[in-house]
């Protein structure tokens, strides 16, 4: 049984090679097919004829199609993602710093989405049918419905600049830059290897709402899935059992319900996880936030096309890597898989 | 006929194949109405739909016509939701962007259903390497993030509706032939199949009549709860000044254009804004309850 | 490090949600906050930067041989020269080095460090180094035409003579900025001459030195001691914006100072707010309709003349930017030398339908114009494709992404366009040059200026343009390009309309910063906070 | 422990109105072996679920009376049904392949029902569950008790299910069809294991099947369901005397060796048996 798992897991591990190709494929050709001259990112517009041919020799875009493709991989091979000319910096040095930007705005929705998700589709499959139930249906559902700019506008307009609950747009209080020593670029996690509470504190504080807005749009889908789940299970034969047993409805829900579904949310949250990778997009523009879904973007209406491959690669190496994970999780988790 | 339209529907012994497939539609009718969230979407679905198509009657303006004396009027008896920037009257666009917004989910769906159907089916159907194959493509586009290859698809082509319609279309598509392929492994091996290919009958037209027709089902539901996410990414090209253009009403671009007024005028932005949110929300809801009653199983 | 800290521990001994509405600390009194979208900035290195945040960056941290004076732009003084002389036959200019000046390191400013820097821009040919190249020198020639005479003088040959002033305002360009040669030297990296390393670092003798960028993030610079301009703030910080109501916002929440990039709208309701302060300028940027010539219709001089009579000039000034630009119907931008304020265009339907007749176009045609999708570009657009309707010319318009656009135009696929142009250096000869000559209208031309991208040609304007460069008699060159700048009116495929009004708004405790005219320099230094 | 059903109605919303599907049944029980035989659908197994207040959602009960010992169900809340459900009746459902949870194992779901009903600690009740599963006559008890519900066959299965529901050593057990899943050399196994247990602890049962000579073979009583009613009760060793059309129908359809027959009757139904 063991075995077969692991063949299973080998296969679908042998299948990632093979989409990351067909990705940086596609994604070199949509940027060789964009009427945008990469050549205007580096010199502008005024630049004389002999500059902007000088340009194009360093750039290699006086070769065939298929040379600077084959020239892309190779250099991908050994790691080299090449320079982005919007920044000056490698495309690798841009993603040690950008990444972790969105990676830490998607983890803080992820937990917020999750924990508050998942809660209310197990209340809401619960108390199915009932008034309870509709106004999280509708709640949730308003929250998957709304524009993500909209909702970061409107955030930023009542809790910002209304209430004054929440700082400002940006990573931290400006004050606080360079304060701590760069490890990982997590800003919460640097600050605390540094010991520095009040940057941390500040650090967090900037997260609640671009992460709250991102994490509303995501927990309609976590509490929408594990509602459907969740009656799914409540409806099975051995929750029956486990009320004949006389266990009592927490038990009855969260032990055999719930621990029947956890498994499957696992895979959902993970899915969801990488979802917001590329949602953090329209957020990270509104509340200024230096992720990677601006950087895409950016580099994207530049034609900077370094960064884009770059960017684009990781961004599908991580959707496909919880998508991994995921499938893991579910045939290691799940005794029912074998 | 002594007896009446209902009672013959819903008969426990139909006279014919006929009254038998409307009762069960009948039936199921029947369970839809009774979830009153998915009513309340169902008729403002349908009541979006017919108030854009009735735009010209009701607009009272033209949407495109401009009076720059009148720019960031108030919500008036003339101008019921007042005017944009350029004084243009707010209700008429938003009535002839219910036009561009639903016109392009029309659009969307038209294509992308079928085209996923009809990849997941042939992958489910054919097996081996053809199914490893079309999974791989689909899996490059699922990988993709969305909204960043809609972008870049865009740019490439040139910003505008069609190209915001083909966009979504490569976007969405993956899901469904997914969606598709699962059905057809499930019901490939039944019986019937197996009988169906005893009579002689030849793999398109297993597939063509006797696989799609049943995966369509699961697909109308996934359909109608993608059409909230279709005006979302329809709406977030615009908003990023890739979707509809300018002056087109469409409603993401109308924000777009409109967020620098939210201090001040903040209704300008915002009743697109609200438009969006309505409509999403009425797909979302209707999406929700057919999936109830269509496709239990899934819920 | 430790005042900072001390700062901080007070700063945040808010609450973390605090209720009271200014809960989220003010900026520190030494620190100036600027709200600005600065993603244009591809570079730090002045020999390269050409895009306006990065110039901006370069004023506050170089100094120039001569600059304008910013009083009276039309006049030039000497920054780190003291003085200059140009030889009779008006090749030969000769700088001397003002004494005590001191880079950031605490090195002084000599005559080495000047030549060094102006031949470094023209060794690396980045963009902007046609401005002090097109005097006839390159990367063979340079080391003679640029030389350092003495430790304090400075000989500057051209290849032919040109008028003085219009060699000094491309020496007070950007890229004319005095570097620290043994700084630059020290970080030079496989003959790059420093150029990878000062992207993002600086090396000069103004008021403040970079102290990082961050692309898309912000980009902080701190006061130079060393400087004989000494700066008011310790530090500069500017905050990558990108959206203009989220400048807004953080302006009103106190978490920036300046906001820059503001939209009329916007604008108005600041001056209304007793809170902020206001400082604008003009900007050299032009906003143009173009039409090119390789379209028949477009290249019918009635047609032309036609669509500059539809245009409602001062119904879209008015209504769309009333504050953020002003009707301009000439190249030479307000403010520079050469400038005319004549207004030879207003909305007459009729007489632009005679014209369309004239033309035997009375039926109209249509017509595609590319503009930018940000804004004010698509309203300006709407409201000229209202216009033009009235005419019959059926216009459809097709909205890009800014490098979109440019590379259609340049590309000369376009059919017509609306854009903007900025000066390259504080000389008329920058748009004199784009907007009339075309001496090759081949696709392999060297100089593809504004006239070639639209296909045209116009050998009288193109020669004149040419001679005005070589007027040493201020008065005269001044004439000629005032003369040209009416037939361009009557002639060109150019339908000029607005130029840019650039507008800071900052909240009332800060005094001391005012907009620069034209893309001179907006500085920092004279900044304090109440 | 005695079991009171009076004129006990089991409804359900359908779109043509409430549809009845247990119509005004009244039994009783003591302390013995009952067994309710009928067609799927007749409304058995609500009837027998109703005493432990186990029905769908969605169904509405109404009855004159419905007590367990003295305790009135119609009225009790959920509280209160727990300390009838699984202490003092357990309920055996069909198939133990859905009736078991599939992401424990099955020393832990006995032991579950161990200790929510004895305050023992976690070895004890896990001691416990090897034990009962020993007592079900499980030959290797530790290692059932460390597998998950799909890795044992139905027969271990169902065993299982009755270690569980033994567990907390109740006075009743509903047997909700016990064997109906399971393979026919495994369900007299089955059947007598049930019985064994339910005679040497004294407790009663209700059998569910719709096996009217294999019901009868282990039951005291027999009540026999056709739509929604009972159409008959009788006397275990009475089946030869059943009056109504129906019992008698069921036991015709019956092949026996003793009376072989050349083809086995349809069986006819009779709109008036509804009234």
């Amino acid at each position: 049984m063991a075995t077969s798992r692991l063949k299973a897991l080998a296969a679908t591990t042998a299948s990632v090679p093979i989409t990351l190709f067909g990705l940086v494929l596609v994604t070199f050709l949509i940027g060789r097919v964009m009427p945008i001259d990469p050549v205007l990112a580096i010199v502008g517009d005024r630049a004389p004829a002999d500059v902007v041919a000088a340009a194009r020799l360093e750039l290699g875009l006086d070769r065939p199609l298929y040379v600077q493709f084959w020239i892309y991989l190779t250099k991908l091979a050994v790691g080299d993602l090449g320079r982005s000319v919007m920044t000056s910096h490698t495309v690798g040095e841009d993603i040690r710093r950008f990444f972790p930007a969105t990676m830490e705005l998607a983890t803080v929705a992820i937990f917020l989405a999750a924990g508050i998700g998942i809660p209310l589709g197990v209340l809401a499959a619960v108390k199915q049918g009932t008034r309870i139930d509709h106004t999280i249906r509708v709640v949730c559902l308003a929250g998957h419905s709304l524009p993500i700019f909209v909702l970061s506008l409107l955030s930023l307009l009542v809790f910002y600049a209304t209430l004054g609950w929440a700082p400002g747009p940006g990573r931290q209080n400006l004050m606080f830059d360079d304060m701590v020593p760069v490890v990982t670029n997590f800003l919460t996690v640097d600050a605390l290897l540094a010991g520095e509470w009040e940057v941390f504190r500040d650090a967090v504080a900037h997260l609640l709402q671009p992460a709250g807005v991102l994490a509303y749009f995501a927990m309609a889908f976590i509490a929408r899935m594990t509602r459907a789940f969740m009656l799914d299970a409540l409806a099975g034969e051995y929750v029956i059992t486990a009320r004949a047993k006389g266990l009592s409805p927490m038990r009855v829900i969260w032990r055999h319900a719930f621990g029947n579904i956890s498994v499957r949310l696992v895979t959902i949250i993970a899915l969801t996880y990488a979802g917001l990778l590329e949602g953090a997009v329209v957020t990270e523009t509104v509340f200024s936030w230096p992720g990677l879904g601006q950087y895409l973007t950016i580099s994207l209406l530049n034609a900077d096309m370094n960064a884009v491959l770059g960017a684009t690669l990781v961004v599908g190496v991580t959707y496909l890597g919880f998508n991994l994970l995921a499938d893991v999780l579910y045939r290691l988790l799940d005794p029912r898989v074998s | 006929m002594s007896t009446t339209w209902r009672e013959w529907l819903i008969s426990e012994t139909p006279a014919s194949r006929a009254q038998a497939a409307w009762g069960r539609r009948y039936r199921l009718w029947c369970d839809f109405r009774a979830n009153r969230l998915a009513m309340a979407g169902l008729i403002v679905a349908v009541a979006m739909v017919s108030v854009s198509l009735l735009a010209p009657v009701l607009a009272g303006f033209d949407p495109g016509a401009q009076n720059l004396t009148l720019r960031l009027a108030r919500p008036s008896a003339a101008h019921w939701f007042g005017t944009d920037e350029l004084g243009r009257d707010l209700f008429a666009r938003v009535l002839f962007g219910g036009r561009v917004t639903l016109g392009m989910v029309v659009a969307v769906v038209v294509m992308v259903a079928p085209l996923g159907l009809l990849v997941g089916c042939i992958a489910g159907y054919m097996g081996g390497i053809v199914d490893r194959l079309l999974m791989r493509v689909t899996d490059v586009f699922l990988a993709f993030p969305r909204l960043i290859l809609a972008l870049a698809f865009v740019a490439a082509i040139k910003p505008g509706i069609t190209s915001a319609i083909f966009a979504i279309v490569l976007t969405a598509w993956p899901p469904y032939a997914r969606l598709a392929r699962a059905e057809t492994m499930s019901i490939r091996n039944a019986d019937f199949i197996a009988a169906v290919r005893l009579t002689g009958a030849s793999g398109p037209r297993i597939v063509l009549r006797h696989i799609i027709p049943l995966c369509l089902g699961s697909l109308v539901v996934r359909v109608t709860l993608d059409m909230s996410s279709i005006i979302l990414t329809a709406a977030a090209l615009g908003f990023l000044g890739m979707g509809a253009q300018p002056p087109s009403p469409e409603w993401g671009a109308m924000i777009a254009t409109a967020r620098r007024f939210i201090l001040e005028q903040w209704w300008v932005p915002t009743i697109p804004g609200v438009a969006i949110f309505v409509a999403s929300l009425a797909f979302n809801l209707l999406g929700d309850g057919l999936r109830d009653v269509l496709d239990p199983k899934q819920r | 490090m430790i005042t900072r800290r001390a700062l901080m521990t007070v700063a945040t001994a808010t609450p973390f949600f605090s209720f009271a509405g200014q809960g989220w600390a003010d900026t520190p009194k030494d620190t100036v906050v600027v709200g600005k979208a600065i993603d244009d900035i591809i570079s730090l290195d002045p020999a390269e930067a050409f895009e306006f945040s990065g110039g901006e960056v370069n004023g506050n941290c170089y100094e120039r041989l001569v600059v304008p004076n910013p009083e009276k732009p039309s006049e030039i003084v000497g920054e780190i020269a003291q003085s200059w002389t140009v030889s009779p036959d008006g090749l030969v200019f000769t700088f001397t080095i003002k004494p005590g000046l001191k880079f950031a390191s605490g090195a002084p400013v000599t005559a080495e460090d000047a030549a060094f820097s102006l031949q470094r821009t023209i060794k690396l040919n980045k963009s902007p180094a046609f401005i002090i190249n097109q005097f006839g020198a390159n990367k063979d020639n340079v080391e003679k035409m640029i030389v350092a005479t003495g430790p304090n003088t400075l000989t500057f040959t051209i290849a032919e003579k040109v008028a003085p002033t219009f060699v000094l305002y491309c020496l007070s360009a950007n890229c004319g900025s005095i570097v620290e040669k043994a700084v630059v030297m020290k970080n030079d990296v496989a003959g790059d001459l420093g150029n990878a390393w000062m992207k993002t670092n600086s090396a000069g003798s103004g008021p403040f030195s970079v102290r990082s960028w961050k692309a898309s993030e912000s980009v902080i610079l701190d006061a130079n001691p060393n400087s004989t301009i000494k700066a008011k703030p310790r530090r500069v910080f500017y905050k990558h914006i990108i959206d203009p109501s989220a400048q807004q916002l953080q302006l009103q929440q106190g978490d920036i100072d300046i906001a820059r990039d503001l939209l009329p709208d916007q604008l108005k309701a600041a001056q209304a707010n007793p809170a902020f302060a206001l400082s604008s300028a003009p900007q050299s940027y032009i906003m143009y309709l173009c039409l090119n010539q390789n379209v028949p219709n477009l290249a019918k001089p009635q047609v032309r003349q036609a669509i500059k009579w539809a245009i409602d000039y001062d119904g879209i000034q008015q209504n769309i930017v009333p504050t953020t630009y002003d009707v301009q119907q000439s190249f030479v931008p307000k403010g520079m030398m050469g400038a005319i304020s004549d207004r030879p265009f207003k909305k007459d339907i009729a007489k632009a339908k005679a014209l369309m007749a004239e033309a035997g176009l009375a039926n109209g045609f249509e017509l595609v114009i590319d503009h930018y999708n940000g804004q004010p570009g698509g309203d300006i657009a709407q409201a000229i494709q209202a216009n033009l309707g009235e005419i019959g010319i059926k216009v459809t318009l097709q909205a890009g992404e800014q490098r979109q656009v440019i590379t259609r135009y340049r590309a000369r696929t376009h059919q017509s366009a609306i854009l903007s142009w900025g000066i390259d250096y504080f000389d008329p000869n920058t748009n004199a040059e784009t907007f009339c000559v075309n001496v090759d209208n081949s696709d392999t031309a060297r100089n593809k200026t504004l006239a070639w991208r639209n296909s045209w040609q116009d050998v009288d304007l193109s020669n004149r343009a040419i001679a005005a460069v070589k007027e040493s008699d201020a008065k005269v060159r001044e004439e000629m390009y005032a003369s040209m700048q009416r037939d361009h009116h009557q002639r060109s495929p150019f339908a000029l309309l607005l130029q840019a009004t650039g507008w800071a708004v900052m909240r009332k405790n800060l005094k001391g910063f005012t907009l620069a005219p034209l893309g001179l320099r907006t500085t920092f230094d004279q900044v304090t906070k109440a | 422990m005695q079991v009171e059903i009076q004129n006990l109605s089991i409804a359900f919303p359908t779109a043509s109105g409430m549809s009845l599907a247990v119509r005004s049944v009244s039994l009783t029980l003591g302390n013995e072996k009952l067994g309710i035989v009928g067609e799927s659908g007749s409304g058995k197994s609500l009837t027998a679920r109703s005493i432990l207040k186990l029905l769908p959602r969605s169904a509405r009960m109404t009855a004159d009376k419905l007590t367990f010992d003295g305790i009135d169900v119609l009225s009790a809340n959920e509280n209160a049904m727990r300390a009838i459900r699984g202490k003092r009746a357990g309920l055996i459902l069909q198939d133990p392949k859905y009736s078991l949870n599939p992401v424990m194992t099955a020393g832990e779901q006995i032991a579950e029902a161990w200790r929510t009903h004895r305050r023992g600690g976690k070895r004890e009740a896990r001691e416990a569950a090897i034990d009962l599963l020993a007592q079900v006559k499980i030959n290797d008890p530790a290692r059932v008790a460390a597998a998950y519900p799909h890795e044992l066959s139905g027969g271990m299965g169902q065993r299982v299910m009755i270690a569980m529901m033994l567990a907390p050593d109740p006075e009743l057990l509903i047997a909700d069809e016990p064997t109906s899943a399971l393979d026919a050399t495994v369900q007299a196994e089955i059947l007598r294991l049930m019985e064994d247990l339910v005679s040497r602890r004294g407790m009663a049962l209700i059998l569910i099947s719709h096996d009217l000579p294999l019901v009868s073979h282990f039951c005291d009583r027999v009540a026999v369901m056709y739509a929604g009613r009972v159409v008959e009760e009788l006397g275990a060793g009475e089946l030869a005397q059943a009056k109504h059309p129906y019992t008698r129908g069921l036991l015709e359809c019956m092949p026996a060796l003793s009376h072989p027959k050349p083809r086995l009757p349809v069986m006819t139904r009779d709109p008036a048996w509804l009234v």
